[in-house]
């Protein structure tokens, strides 16, 4: 039937291709860098430094070399520079006073991300701390459970 | 959660889908198959004899309901082949920029001499490439495989089973009386069914 | 809630919270949208991302078909009206089909009519099958799960297209209909055909409802969405699917049969909530009885003749002085009708006047009602249930 | 001399390697995504450019290059062209502390999860610049959206590496794989909750690659394109780069930090072996997800976080404490 057609049965290839880029980068690689250093701090951070310096350099590269390759129109038309609102002129201003209804996420938000750079020195250290750090952090986590509760019982996530 | 199983369910839905072969067919290397009444293009007719079957009766021209059919008259005159005096086109011109394809000038065609193609790819890089002359149209004729569908094949198909006779669409021919299509006698006189010939002349004497 | 709003501003939902300090946004939905199913276009009116109110406005898509068939003769109407409602063809075809054989008096054989049913009952299939997928598409976006159920219902629509290509020749433009008639009558072989399509559908249908309708995420999506209460789709003249969902057990089929449907009955499918979800329920509940009605009016199939005889074989070869008719068929979008006035053209062989009632055009003036109080993404949840075609809309 | 040859130097160098491979990775990733995408759909996906469509990616980069590069009326032109730059370098300089095998690590920093967390959570910045620089309305919604689900999803993504964290005593992304060859993967021990945080931690990884179910952010039918509906070439380019390198780099963290990192099961395969295989598989099921799910409603998905997500991810920190406390040995 013409619905059920049978030409070609591309997963095969898929599977060879993608197993076989493994295989051969993979193999390369562990080869040609068996060599490390144990870094110091102090070395670890400027090696990050270092990558993001590259990345940084190929995000901008990437972008002036857009600005040479480009194509440019002969002429500019101001309906081209227009924002899209779907082929109308656009009506009133896009940068207005407006309720979003989104401040109570970022209120919790400050919340729990404030609890988290807390608790975050306390996760490395938690056997060392024992229990006496776990009564401190439960009774941390208790307070925070207990301003949760509360912007439930206000349907602070019901904003329609 | 719903959410997980569903989406589970909904995952092993798409692996399952993922064993099936692909349905798409790479449109210029392969060409699908089509039925046999597909109908696209179009094409002018010769007889047997190579004589143009198209006698100018201008049915095809009047019944378009986009008016994409422009048709000049020759004066009538003597067929070499049989000797009768018939008209002749001068020039068709089909524009298929406008075409519906609603089959309508192949259905009225007195001497089945405009069919349907089975080829819809008409490339061309012009709007020009679009309009069928009358050469195109005589060089379809050979150069694309033509439809099922001709004046006659659709008349007969159409028509009132008045005597038993077998139908070509029918799984079974209709041996059953055949009092069973009452309506057919309903149908008032004006335009009884008769042999494609008898239509032809019958429209070509009200053309002007 | 048992009293439908007075006014389109004046929403059910919790309007009252509109912050007064607020300004609000003005937003053109469309007409290049790439939810709006085709070149439709709302103004919404915003608070935040809520929803206050909403304007719809068509007729980008307007080609005067109505005009062009009072200008065209009767037979040569028929092909005309096709790319109405570009989902459902064939729909197009049998209503103008149907009023004019009302209106000139002409019997439609026995046969011919169960084909026209089969052609309407699989047409409605691939009407809904599109909008299964399109509105898969609204929910799960063009590039994510979406697409896939859309790709899926397009892969089975694909059948019924190659079928009908194996009766008429076209894959969009049919024009298969004619006054006293169907132009074609299938080939040999056609009905196992249509049966094996029928049979490999059946699951294929459930394998996409495991990711649409009976998935969690659809029904959070859906459900409570876009109510249109039975006072609201009754007042408005929805008709067909919405009507429907609404609690309204109103089918044209049923209720006033045209071609086969007094020999092969239909079940109505009726949901009572009202939302995008019994909307959906509805529509993909019908696919499975139209598969039921095709394979028992294909049991059933008369022999006999197609036609009733006129045969078109010039343009002005129908003719009718005066009169005037209506006659409406319940598409896969609710009751299409057409209202045809006689004595137009030169000796009455075009309508005078010819009105097509369309379904979808009723189906979005609900928008106004139901709009407010959502937010912008449920704006293409309930515009997708509603199942719009701009075609027909704006004729 | 030495912190610069051996810190800054040896940075720069596995920066131009690492970045390299892994953006060739992503760039065919996306291939492998759209082969994924068409096989699942029963389509065919690229065929023309090269091999069944392997140079598409190719040609893809060098069409986004040639366009025109479009300035919408009123734009604010700085925080426009500064918004690809900065989302671009965010995704990709985490990857700076990914050990991709105990050898193969550009800088192995005593906090390196820290310093991931840290750049997803800024990655929210650039993509709010973008939504509020280009004077659309569309990009204006979606740039709020994204800000509101990126902060929510970072919850549970902290808390829930946190918990990693508590069962390892440690936050360098090495250590925690040391940790877990030697009492096994976070994923089955303890048994429970490793699954558990493992399972929300995916939810909050999808979140955060704005991936199906979770991409409201970009909600193409509601929104068109969200915060790139103006950008065109490079720009949009950079976000959709971003993206996938995102989800790649955030499929290496879940392998390193839940799956064992280079530790399996048959060592005579090196390290970046099974790494490398429990990043694409990760990668490859994100988009099995994307494809197949329909995505939530913005409001649908906060209320997800905050009311199911975020509690579940903070019982089972505490309860990963206590089992530290006094369980293990």
């Amino acid at each position: 039937m013409a619905y059920d057609r049978k030409h070609t049965d591309k997963s095969q290839d898929l599977r060879k291709i993608t197993a076989g880029l493994t295989l051969l980068g993979g193999s390369w690689a562990s080869t040609a860098w068996a060599q490390t250093a144990q870094d110091t701090p102090a070395q670890a951070w400027l090696a990050a430094l270092g990558f993001s310096l590259v990345s940084l350099v190929i995000a901008g590269t990437l972008l002036v070399a857009a600005r040479f390759l480009r194509v440019r129109a002969r002429q500019d038309s101001p309906l081209k520079t227009r924002p899209y609102e779907c082929g109308e002129e656009p009506l009133g201003e896009t940068r207005i006073q407006f309720h979003p209804r989104y401040y109570v996420v970022a209120l919790f938000f400050v919340l729990f991300d404030v609890e988290a750079a807390f608790l975050f020195p306390w996760a490395v250290v938690v056997k060392r701390m024992g229990g006496a750090g776990l009564v401190m952090v439960g009774s941390f986590l208790g307070i925070l459970l207990l301003g949760w509760l509360y912007a439930l019982r206000k349907e602070a996530l019901r904003w329609q | 959660m719903g959410y997980l199983t569903d989406s589970l369910r909904a995952l092993g839905t798409t692996l399952r889908n993922m064993r099936r072969p692909a349905t798409t067919i790479p449109f210029p290397q392969q060409i699908r198959e089509r039925e046999e009444r597909f109908r696209t293009s179009f094409a002018l007719l010769h007889d047997e004899n190579g004589e143009e079957l198209c006698v100018a009766c201008l049915a095809c021209e009047r019944i378009c309901p986009s008016e994409v059919i422009k048709m000049k008259v020759a004066p009538k005159r003597e067929s070499p082949f049989s000797g009768k005096r018939r008209g002749y086109l001068e020039d068709f011109t089909l524009d298929l920029t406008a075409c519906i394809y609603c089959e309508l000038c192949v259905q009225v065609c007195p001497t089945d001499a405009i069919v349907m193609t089975r080829v819809p790819e008409v490339p061309g890089f012009d709007r020009e490439d679009l309009v069928l002359t009358m050469d195109k149209l005589y060089a379809n004729e050979h150069a694309k495989p033509l439809t099922w569908a001709t004046a006659s094949k659709l008349n007969e198909m159409q028509e009132p089973p008045k005597v038993a006779k077998v139908e070509p669409a029918k799984t079974e021919p209709a041996k059953t009386e055949p009092a069973k299509s009452a309506p057919a006698k309903t149908e008032p006189a004006a335009a009884e069914p008769a042999k494609p010939a008898a239509v032809a002349e019958a429209v070509a004497q009200e053309a002007p | 809630m048992a009293t439908a709003a007075n006014s389109p501003t004046e929403s059910r939902y919790r309007l009252d919270q509109v912050d007064a300090d607020a300004d609000l946004m003005v937003l053109n939905f469309g007409p290049q949208h790439p939810s709006t199913h085709g070149v439709f276009r709302i103004k919404l009116i915003l608070d935040g991302e809520i929803v206050i109110r909403a304007i719809p406005y068509a007729g980008y898509l307007h080609r005067g078909v109505e005009k062009l068939l009072e200008k065209l003769t009767y037979a040569q109407g028929v092909p005309i009206v096709d790319k109405n409602d570009y989902v459902s063809p064939m729909s197009n075809e049998q209503a103008l089909v149907m009023a004019f054989e009302k209106l000139l008096k002409v019997e439609v054989p026995r046969r011919a009519r169960y084909l026209r049913l089969i052609f309407s009952e699989l047409q409605r299939i691939a009407s809904h099958l599109l909008w299964l997928g399109t509105f898969a598409l609204d929910m799960g976006g063009a590039l994510g799960g979406g697409s896939t159920v859309f790709m899926y219902c397009f892969r089975d629509r694909e059948g019924i297209l190659d079928l009908f290509e194996a009766v008429t020749g076209g894959r969009f433009h049919y024009n298969t209909h004619t006054i006293g008639g169907n132009r074609h009558d299938i080939p040999l072989g056609w009905d196992k055909r249509v049966l094996a399509y029928l049979d490999m559908l059946e699951p294929r249908i459930a394998e996409c409802e495991s990711m649409t309708t009976n998935n969690s995420i659809f029904v959070a999506r859906t459900q409570g969405i876009g109510l249109i209460d039975k006072d609201l789709a009754q007042g408005l003249g929805l008709s067909g699917p919405l009507l429907r969902a609404s609690g309204v057990d109103h089918d044209l089929r049923r209720d006033a049969p045209y071609h086969a449907y007094d020999e092969v009955p239909v079940r109505v499918m009726v949901e009572q909530a009202g939302d995008c979800q019994a909307r959906a329920l509805v529509r993909v509940r019908e696919m499975r009885e139209s598969i039921r009605l095709v394979r028992e009016a294909l049991a059933g199939l008369p022999e006999g003749g197609i036609n009733s005889g006129k045969i078109i074989k010039m343009p002005q070869q129908f003719k009718a002085q005066s009169g005037q008719v209506y006659a409406a068929i319940e598409t896969p979008r609710g009751e299409l009708g057409t209202f045809v006035i006689a004595g137009g053209g030169d000796k009455g062989t075009a309508p005078y006047r010819l009105k097509i009632r369309a379904p979808s055009l009723h189906a979005l003036s609900a928008l106004p009602w139901i709009l407010p109080g959502h937010t912008i993404s449920d704006v293409v949840v309930v515009l997708g249930s509603l199942d719009p075609i701009m075609g027909e809309v704006d004729r | 001399m030495d912190l610069i040859q051996h810190g800054f130097l040896r940075g720069i160098a596995y920066g131009l390697l690492i970045i390299t491979v892994v953006m060739t990775a992503t760039a065919w990733g996306m291939w492998l995504e759209r082969k994924i995408a068409a096989q699942m759909q029963n389509r065919m996906g690229p065929m023309f450019v090269g091999f069944h469509g392997l140079l598409q990616p190719v040609a893809d980069m060098l069409k986004l290059l040639q366009k025109e590069d479009i300035l919408p009326a009123g734009a604010d032109d700085w925080l426009f062209n500064l918004a690809p730059i900065l989302t671009a370098l965010f995704a990709i300089a985490t990857a700076a502390v990914v050990p991709w095998s105990a050898q193969i690590v550009a800088s192995d920093l005593d906090v390196g999860l820290l310093w991931v967390l840290a750049l997803g959570g800024i990655m929210v910045v650039p993509v709010w610049m973008a939504g509020w620089a280009s004077n659309n309305k569309f990009a204006l919604i979606g740039g709020m959206r994204a800000v509101a689900q990126s902060v929510s999803y970072g919850v549970p993504l902290v808390l829930t590496s946190m918990v990693a964290v508590v069962f390892t005593g440690t936050m360098s992304l090495s250590g925690i794989v040391q940790f877990q060859m030697a009492h096994g993967w976070l994923i089955y021990w303890p048994p429970g909750p490793g699954i558990i945080a493992f399972l929300l931690f995916y939810m909050a990884l999808l979140a955060e690659s704005n991936r199906i179910p979770f991409d409201i952010p970009e909600a193409e039918s509601e929104l068109v394109a969200g915060i790139s509906t103006e950008y065109t070439g490079m720009k949009f380019g950079m976000f959709y780069v971003a993206e996938y390198v995102h989800t790649m780099v955030g499929s290496a963290i879940a392998a390193l930090i839940f799956l064992g990192g280079w530790d399996g099961p048959f060592h005579w395969l090196p390290g970046l072996h099974w790494m490398v295989a429990k990043t694409v598989i990760l990668f490859v099921s994100v988009y099995w997800v994307r494809w197949t799910l329909l995505r939530f409603r913005s409001d649908q998905l906060m209320r997800l976080c905050w009311l199911y997500l975020v509690p579940m991810s903070l019982a089972l920190l505490v309860f990963a404490a206590v089992w530290v406390t006094y369980f293990a040995a």
